[in-house]
Order: structure tokens, then sequence, then C-alpha cells
């Protein structure tokens, strides 16, 4: 047996791995980024939890409890949730799935890693230099004229973090462009590489105005001038409007690649071909698209035009359509196959059961009138946590296992793979649905302190994010244990049919020894088995 | 080095333009929240807008937004000699220097301009801010484009018929930074001129 | 020489916009200014940028921006087109 | 504690009756989209003896299907929510009693229309329509009573408001909603519904200040208004009687003299000049706060 260098043996130095062009070493250092933002991240979520225990503020000090919830939100959604899926697997499968060498542009690639943890460093020294309290929405007035905290230098590191969100996704939409295989038309591809794609786009379209609108507030804070001030004739909303044209596609960035992730794991493990494939594609092509029309409802009662209000939500229901569609069609993928229950596949039913619940609960929010009520209340956090978190978080970890054979080379342990996803679905579950029903009850979010009758529920929720917790530990644990000791993993564990699985685990450094020639769609999985 | 994840020099240049469009794309957007402003506090406060708008200095607004489109057909001129294979240090020499002139008639303008700043009140610093804050952004990006401009032409001599999807694709950030001045210059110095 | 005539164009186009502003058309003045730059930005992106001769993926890549933008101001207008505010008095904290 | 929260406001019941018949329809659907995903992965489990021949790649008519019920009923929902959504802000002006609140880090400050004000307490009499006129004197908050199911921010440099009519004595909590710096979870208070009667009397008891309009009264003198608007030389609008009136202003528009109206003459005299007169009034923005303001206007509604 000839051995040929894996991607991973080419070269051993910590220089080897910082100066690495190759898109799967890129991605790997995305990884142990991200990992590191996410267990930063989680542990401000503990701390809130912690607090939220009891309903006086007796754990954290009422400043140190909005910091913590800022951190959260700023670490969770922009340097874990944003990059997680693109700039790890997207990095480490788009072109593995396209028959490519590498991305279109490799020192871009590794260039967005360094603008990533540049960002990530500005953000820290923010934490250090005493944190911000401003909520990750740096509403104004509040964030330009009324805290003290250091807005300006998480701004900045936000700022900066979008810059490396736009260059992967330029890097993604010319890759799947240009450098698609002999034979890989565009409904070839697999949904992965369609869920990538659009949320490339959306990285590209929404990220800038993101970008500008902060600097506006940072300025506004320099300068004491600046547009959204109503003194000088500006307006507060006018910041909303020009955020959350941002941010409501960014919801869309984050679950978009987790559809296409449940996408190809489905089919793989009921061994069948996805049900309605070109729906689900345009489905994904429609959400991308529509997901950029609906910001104002966020705005329900803001002060908003109760007209415009009323546009904002009709086109809230329309998005929901495309998501409907694709739950149906991942349903309708398990009719007449044959059903391995793999810890891949345990966590992509997870997904579909927990993004339906989130996915049925936003159409509460979508309801004008429900809407007054229920915004800002716990039932809208506990609505985007089954987004990103039974969503897009839960998908992540189903990619990392399902893939891990193809990045590590080794298998993970099966049993406790498993244990780690059913963990994860029922502490979930005990976390956040008692949210919902705190949110009906008139709970407010953002609070340190609540009235005492809300007790019972957030008990149930803080013992829910301790089994979180371990849900989230185990799979650290395993998945490293596995890199030394796990059986090695040959080029296709599961018998799929992607590119991706036609070349040794872990790939050559140019990832095919020869250039792979597709013949046929995505998915020809065979009937029974 | 890097894995070249093409087959050949043409497809690279594909990848190059459409990567640079789609930049571009990026780039319009990062404007965005600017322009509406603009539109916003242009609507809210109108008189005060015209009122602010009448010390900018049209004559040199105008000078440079010659300049400025000059600057693109010189440009134009080099990116068309790169394809031909001419030589093309002269309009790249010519492209560059037109941007340093119009940098310095802006800053010049900054100059002249602070003093008015100064005495404004109310939504005539909203314009002022605006003012500033978009045309700094637009000098930031000329200056970037002016960088640019120049390590092409250090590097002059490796482009030619076959390989010259540099030059293309500075070409279009060039023309679009111009196509950003086209916008400003209007919204700053027209305001109701005849009755200033 | 298409690149000299459309350079001549937007020299035309320059001179057209900066003449209109010394006349009173009320909001006609706006119009024209905005129309003359939207001209202008045409005739660069068309002949200077090359989309006359440039594939269908560079014109929709083009055509994406200036629609999305047009999402930016349009959705944002049905808010300020139709919001009836009444101004209260707010101090700025630190005047 | 109960498990339904309870429902004190008209607006309440309304909106409880869409919440509630939303969660029977997505908890059917949910339901039916769980039960059928068990059945299919009991039924084809690996190894399982069931049938699986021709499973369908694609059956276009399921799928326009079930792209166009959801559609259909998503109309219909979002309909439903909007037009009780419109009663928060457009229901009829006509008898609605206006409270005016305002925001503060950390308090709610709340004045009724015989100048009684309380701080973090809105009394409100059962029965009757009410319209709260919000604003902030720093950053946005929220007026958040759940058991009205109302929620408005108040927004710096500009009144928002919302109607709706207690319909249960009690006691509620009031919270603000929308984060507002460091004691945001500290910001609220109650809302207490009494009897009419009781509340008259409750509304009389206890008030040190003189009416609103008497306020307004002594402002319209001090702040120099009377001294042209009333039997002046200067060439002023004479403002008796004009709550209500329609305006013919100089470029032609007309409008009603509304509450909004007459808070933009004040802040913004130049905006809406009256036909025949001159442009001379100078603004007020910055000399009057919100409370003086309502003072103003109060006056101004009441002399007729």
């Amino acid at each position: 047996m000839v051995t040929v260098t894996n991607y991973l043996s080419d070269g051993f130095t910590l220089r080897s791995w910082l100066t690495t062009h190759d898109h799967k070493r890129i991605a790997v250092l995305y990884m142990v980024a991200i990992t590191a933002f996410f267990f930063l991240g989680g542990a401000a979520a503990t701390m809130i939890r912690l607090e939220l225990a009891t309903p006086q503020g007796d754990l954290v000090s009422a400043d140190t409890y909005n910091k913590l919830f800022t951190v959260h939100g700023v670490v969770m959604v922009w340097f874990f949730l944003i990059p997680s899926i693109p700039a790890v697997l997207g990095n480490f499968l788009v072109p593995l799935m396209i028959g490519a060498k590498d991305m279109a542009f490799p020192r871009l690639n590794l260039a967005s890693w360094y603008v990533y943890v540049l960002g990530g460093l500005f953000t820290v020294a923010a934490l250090v230099a005493g944190g911000v309290d401003t909520g990750w929405t740096f509403y104004t007035p509040y964030s330009t004229r009324f805290t003290d905290s250091n807005v300006i230098l998480v701004i900045l590191g936000v700022f900066i973090v979008g810059f490396s969100s736009i260059l992967t996704g330029l890097n993604i939409i010319v890759t799947v462009h240009k450098l698609r295989a002999p034979g890989l038309g565009w409904f070839r591809l697999p949904l992965f590489i369609w869920a990538n794609y659009a949320t490339s786009l959306i990285l590209l379209l929404a990220t800038p105005v993101l970008a500008m609108t902060l600097v506006l507030v940072a300025l506004e804070r320099f300068t004491g001038i600046g547009i959204f001030d109503p003194a000088l004739g500006g307006d507060p909303l006018l910041f909303q409007h020009l955020f959350w044209f941002y941010s409501h596609p960014a919801v869309y960035i984050m679950i978009l690649p987790a559809m296409g992730v449940a996408s190809e794991i489905i089919p793989c493990f009921a061994r069948r071909t996805v049900f309605g494939y070109r729906f689900m594609a345009y489905a994904i092509l429609g959400i991308a698209t529509l997901g950029f029309l609906v910001w104002g409802h966020h705005m329900f009662v803001s002060g908003q035009s109760m007209y415009a209000g009323m546009v904002f939500s009709m086109l809230s229901f329309l998005v929901a359509i495309p998501s409907a569609i694709k739950v149906f069609n991942w349903t309708a993928t398990l009719y007449k196959g044959s059903i391995f229950f793999s810890a891949p596949m345990l966590y992509a039913l997870g997904f579909v059961g927990l993004f339906t619940i989130g996915g049925l609960t936003g159409l509460f929010l979508a309801s004008l009138a429900l809407d007054v009520h229920l915004t800002d209340t716990y039932f809208v956090v506990a609505h985007f946590h089954y987004i990103m978190v039974g969503g897009s978080v839960m998908m992540y970890l189903g990619a990392l296992h399902f893939w891990w054979p193809k990045i590590s080379g080794r298998m993970y342990p099966e049993m406790l793979g498993r244990i780690a996803a059913l963990t994860l679905f029922l502490g979930f579950n005990l976390t956040f649905f008692p949210q919902y029903l705190l949110g009906w009850l008139g709970m407010p979010r953002r609070y340190h302190e609540y009235p005492p009758e809300f007790q019972l529920l957030n008990l149930f929720s803080s013992a829910g994010a301790a089994v979180l917790a371990v849900g989230y530990l185990l799979p650290l644990g395993y998945l490293g244990w596995s890199l030394f000791f796990g059986k090695r993993a040959p080029a296709n564990p599961w018998g799929a049919t992607g590119l991706e699985w036609q070349t040794p685990s872990p790939p050559p450094k140019h990832n095919f020894e020869e250039q792979p020639v597709v013949t046929r769609g995505p998915y020809a999985y065979d009937p029974v088995r | 080095m890097p894995t070249i994840p093409f087959d050949s020099r043409l497809e690279r240049r594909e990848a190059a333009l459409l990567a640079m469009w789609a930049f571009l794309v990026t780039e319009a957007l990062f404007f965005g929240p600017l322009f509406f402003g603009y539109v916003h506090g242009r609507i809210a406060n109108p008189a005060a807008f015209v009122s602010a708008s009448h010390p900018m200095h049209v004559v040199l607004g105008t000078l440079n937004t010659a300049l400025l489109m000059t600057s693109s057909l010189t440009m134009a001129l080099a990116v068309r000699g790169a394809q031909q294979g001419k030589a093309i240090r002269l309009w790249l020499a010519l492209t560059a220097l037109l941007g340093l002139a119009f940098l310095g008639i802006k800053a010049s303008e900054y100059w002249m301009e602070s003093s008015e700043v100064a005495k404004a009140s109310g939504a005539e610093l909203t314009f002022y801010f605006l003012y500033f804050a978009m045309t700094g952004l637009h000098a930031l990006h000329l200056t970037i484009g002016i960088g640019v401009v120049a390590w092409l032409w250090r590097h002059a001599a490796r482009f030619g018929r076959e390989y010259h999807a540099p030059v293309e694709v500075s070409g279009l950030y060039w023309h679009f930074v111009d196509v950003v001045w086209v916008f400003l210059y209007p919204m700053f110095y027209l305001l109701e001129r005849y009755n200033a | 020489m298409t690149y000299v005539l459309t350079w001549l164009a937007l020299m035309i186009l320059l001179a057209l916009t900066c003449a209109s502003s010394y006349f009173p058309m009320g909001p006609w003045n706006t119009i024209a200014n905005m129309g003359i730059s939207c001209a202008k930005a045409l005739l660069i992106a068309i002949f200077f940028m090359h989309l006359k001769n440039a594939g269908a993926l560079l014109r929709i890549a083009a055509f994406t921006g200036l629609v999305f933008l047009a999402i930016l101001f349009g959705l944002s207008w049905t808010d300020y087109a139709t919001r009836q505010i009444s101004p209260a008095p707010w101090q700025d904290p630190a005047a | 504690m109960s498990w339904l929260p309870v429902e004190a406001s008209d607006i309440a019941a309304r909106v409880d009756l869409l919440f509630y018949s939303m969660v029977a329809l997505t908890g059917l659907v949910a339901i039916g989209l769980f039960v059928l995903m068990v059945v299919f992965c009991v039924r084809y489990r690996a190894g399982s003896s069931a049938d699986r021949t021709n499973p369908p790649p694609r059956k276009k008519w399921l799928e326009l299907g079930w792209t166009f019920t959801p559609l259909a009923i998503f109309l219909g929902i979002f309909v439903w929510a909007a037009v009780v959504y419109a009663a928060f802000y457009a229901g009829p002006a006509g008898n609605a009693m206006t409270v005016f609140v305002v925001g503060k880090q950390w308090m709610w400050k709340v004045e009724h229309a015989n100048g009684r004000r309380e701080i973090d307490e809105l009394h409100l009499p059962l029965g009757q329509p009410v319209r709260l006129v919000l604003s902030t004197e720093d950053v946005i908050h929220s007026f958040y009573v759940p058991a009205f199911r109302i929620k408005q921010d108040a927004v710096p440099g500009r009144y928002t408001s919302i109607r709706f009519t207690p319909t249960r004595e009690g006691e509620y909590w009031l919270h603000c909603a929308e984060y507002c710096g460091t004691d945001h979870a500290r910001m609220g208070g109650k809302v207490v519904v009494m009897a009419a009667a009781e509340f008259s009397r409750w509304l009389q008891a206890g008030n040190e200040n003189r009416s609103l309009a008497a306020q307004g009264f002594e402002l319209f003198r001090r702040l120099g208004c009377s001294g042209c608007h009333v039997d002046s030389t200067v060439h002023a609008p004479d403002l008796r009687g004009v709550f209500g009136r329609v305006v013919h202003l100089s470029d032609g528009r007309t409008l009603q003299a509304d509450e909004a109206y007459l808070r933009d003459s004040i802040l913004l005299p130049k905006r809406d000049v009256v036909a025949g007169y001159e442009p001379i009034m100078p603004s007020f923005q910055g000399q009057v706060d919100e409370g003086q303001l309502n003072a103003l206007v109060t006056y101004l509604k009441e002399n007729r």
C-alpha cells in the first residue's frame, strides 16, 4: 500500500499550521478558534442561568449581569454561530464536495481567519477592560450616549469579524461558481453546497450594512454628533432599521447551513434520495431572499408605523413557507427509507424536531397582536434559541460527527455520540421550553431579577442548562479522545454518495488523486439494503 | 505555496472578475446606511441641510468631479492597454496623479470648511457629520485605490496580453470609487444653489 | 474612442447638473441631480467597467447590489412614509 | 401561580383567543409531524420488513399542497392578528382618558389630566377607555403590562401612544421591556385598576398639584405666549377654541388642530404656518419639558 501524505501529516509545526493555505487546515484553525469562543459564551450563559435560579439578584450585580448577557450574545452570534458551519465545515467541505483542489482564493481564506482572530482579540480586550453592557443589539441612544462601558472596542471587534465573514462568503461564492468538477451542474450540487452558497450571498449583502451602522454608532459616541440623535433631527429607529436589515438575515446565515447539513445526513442514514431535491434547493434560495424583507418584525412596538408593521408581518409569514417545505420534505425523506440511528442521524432528527418547534413559535411572533405581548419577553428568547441552538448548534455538532472521520481520519465512539445527542436534546428542551411559558406569562428578557411567581419555571430552565452543559462537554471529551485513540476511519464509513467520500480519510493535500467527474445527481442511495 | 485551484489563467481571470464584482456589491451596501442616513436627514430637516450646504465650495467640488471622471478615463485606457499588451505606465501614472490632485483639493476644502462647522447647530451638524463621514470614507477608498495603482505601476512589466487580471480588477475598483463620488457631489454641493 | 466619448458625455452631464442647480425648480432640482448622477453611474458601469460586454453572471451581480440597496431603502421607507410623529422635547444628557 | 395569565383588558381577551387558537393549530401540526416521523422511523428502521418498493423521489402535487395550504392559513392568521393590532393604535379616540407616562432611567413617571402624579404606579378606572401617551427623558423604554397584553416603546424625541380599556379590578405588574441600562429589571411597578367611583376619589385625594390646565394657563402667561396670542398688536392667531378646528395653512394645506399639531406648533412653529400670518413665532424647543408641554396642550384644549 502506498502511503500518501494527507493534509494532517503535511507538517506538524505550529508554523506549518499558521501559514497554511490549505482550506482543510484553515477549517481546523477555525474549529479551534470558535470552540474557544463557544465555551467563553457558554460560561457567560452558565452564569446567567445560575443567577436566574432565584428571583433576587443575589449572585452577581445588575451591571455584571447586563455585561454577561451582552458577552453571551456578542460572542455566540458573531464569534461562534455565524462562522460555525460556513467557516469550519463550509471551508472544509465546499471544495471537496464540488471536486476542487482548494478554495478559489487560498491566501484570502487564510487572511479571513486572521481577521477573525483580530476581531476576537478586540472583543476579548473589551471584556478584559471591563466589558460592555448594551446587549448585542447596541440600541441607540443607550449605546451612543448613556452607557459608559467599552462600546467602541466591541464595535471594532464586531466590525473586523464582519470582514472575515465577507471574505469567507466571497470565497465560497466564487468557488461554487468557478470550480465545480466536470459534470457537476447546479442541480447536481449537494444541498449543503446550495445552503452555503445562499448563506454566502447573505454574508456579502447584509454584513456590510451592519459594519457601517456600527461605525455610525461609534462615530456618534466619539464625536457627539450623529444621524440617530433626536436632538439633531435624527431618529433612533433608523438605527433599528439598519441593524435589523443585517441581523434578521443573520438568523438565516446561522440556520441555512444547518439545513444543508440535515439534508446531507438524513438521506444518508435513511438510505434513499432526498425527497423533492429541486423544491429543497429553491426553498434555500427563497429563504435567503425573503429573509431580507422581514426585519421590521423586530420593531412592532418600537414606534414604527402601524402600516409598516403590517407589511413586515405579512412578509414574515411568507418566509415561513419555504422553511415549512423543508421540514415536510425531510419527513417525507424518511418514508420508505431504511433508517440507521447513528449519532449524526440522531442529531439530525433532533434538529428537525427542534427547528419545527422554533419555526412554529416564530409564527406567533410574526402575528402582530401576539408580538405586542410576546416581544422582548422570554418567549422570544426561547424562540430564537430553538432556532439557533436547537437548530444551528445541534446541526453543527451533527455535522462534526458525520464528517469527523473525514476531518480527523478517526472514528468517534458511537455509543457516546448517541448518548450526547440524547442528552443535548433532553437538556435543550428542559432549558428552553419553560421559557416559552415564562414569556407567555409576561417575564421580560434581560432581567436580572424577576417576580417570585416565575421561579419554578426558571428553576427548570437552569436545571436544563446543567444537563445541556454536560451534553456539550461530552463531545469535547470523546472527540478529543478519538483523535488519538479512535479507530482509523475508512474513506467512506457511512456508504455516503458525496464526492468528499471518494477520497481517503483524511484527504490528501490536494484533495483528490485525480480530478473527479460527476455523472449523476446527488443522494443516489440504493433504495433497499 | 498555496495550491492553485484553477486549471488555466482564463479561469483565474474570470474568478477574479466575479470576486471583484461581488466585492463591489458589498461595498455598495457598505455605503448604504450612509446614503440612507442622508436621505432621512434631508427629508426630516430640509432647511438645515440647504443652509449647511451653502458654504461648500462648489467650484472646487465641480473641479474635483471633473478630475475624478478624467481619472476614470485614464484608468479605462490603462486597462485596455494592458489587454492589448501595450505600455500602460503613463496611463497609470496619470490616474494616480489625478487621484492625488483630488485628495489635495479635498484636504484644502476640509481645511476651509472647519470654521463653518464650528458655527453650525442642530441638523446642520448632521449634514456636516454625513459630509465628513461620506467624503472621508470615499477619500479612504481613493487612497487605497492610489496605492493599488502605484503597485500596478511598479509591476507594469508583468502585465500583457496573457496576464492582465490585476489591472482589470483594480480598474473596476477605481471606477466604483468614481461612481460613489458621482452621487456625493450633488448631495453635498448642489442644494438650492440658486439661493446661495 | 468609446472611452473618450463616454468621458465627454460625463463632462457634459457634469456641466448640466451643476448648471441646473442655479435654476429654482423646487423638488425637480433634486430629481434632476439624482437622475443625472444615475446616468453618469450607468455610463461608467456600462463602458468603463465593461458591463456592456460582460457575461450574464457579472451583470446579475451588479444588479443584485442595486436590488438589495433598493430593499433597504424601500422597505424602511414603508415606515417613514406612513409614520406620524409628534415630536417631544428630548435633551442630550451631555449637553 | 396560575398557568394562564389573567386577562385584565378588552384587548387581552382578543389576543388570548388568537393565541390559544394558534397554540391549537401549531400544536396539531407539530404533533402530527412528530407522530409521522416516529411512525416512519419505526416502520422503516433498517432491517424491518416494511415494503420499500419505489420510494418517491418527489411528488409535485404533495409539495405544491404543502406550499400553498400553509400560505392560505398564514395569510388568514396575518389578517386576524393585524386587525387586533390595529385596535391598539387606531381605536375610537372619542371618550378615551389620556394619561401621560414618562420613562426615565429607571422609573415610570405618570401624570393624570388633573395634575395628579405618581411614580412606578398607574391607577386606572375600570371600564374606561385609556390612551397612554408615552415619552422618555433618556433612552428607549418600553411600557409593558402583561395582564393587559400591551407593550409600547417610549422613544426619545417623540410621543408614542397605545389604547386599551381595563376590564378587571386588581393590581398587575408593570415592567420596562426594552433594555435600558443597569436597573432595567427594577424599572417597573404596578397598575391598579379600581372601580370608577373609587378612582375619582383617588384622583382627587392627595392631589397637591393644580390641574394640568391650570398649570398650562400659568405657563401660557409666563412663557409670553399670551403676549402675542391674546389681544395684542402682534399679528398672531387667537387660540381660543383652536383645538379640533380645521386650520388653513399658508402653503395651501389644511389640517385639523389635534394634539400633535399643537405640540408641533410650539416646538416647530415654522413648519405649519397658518394662512395669513407671518412665521415670526420662535421655537420653544428646549425651553419646555414634556410635562410643561402636556400642560400647555391641555390648557389649549380646554380654553374654549
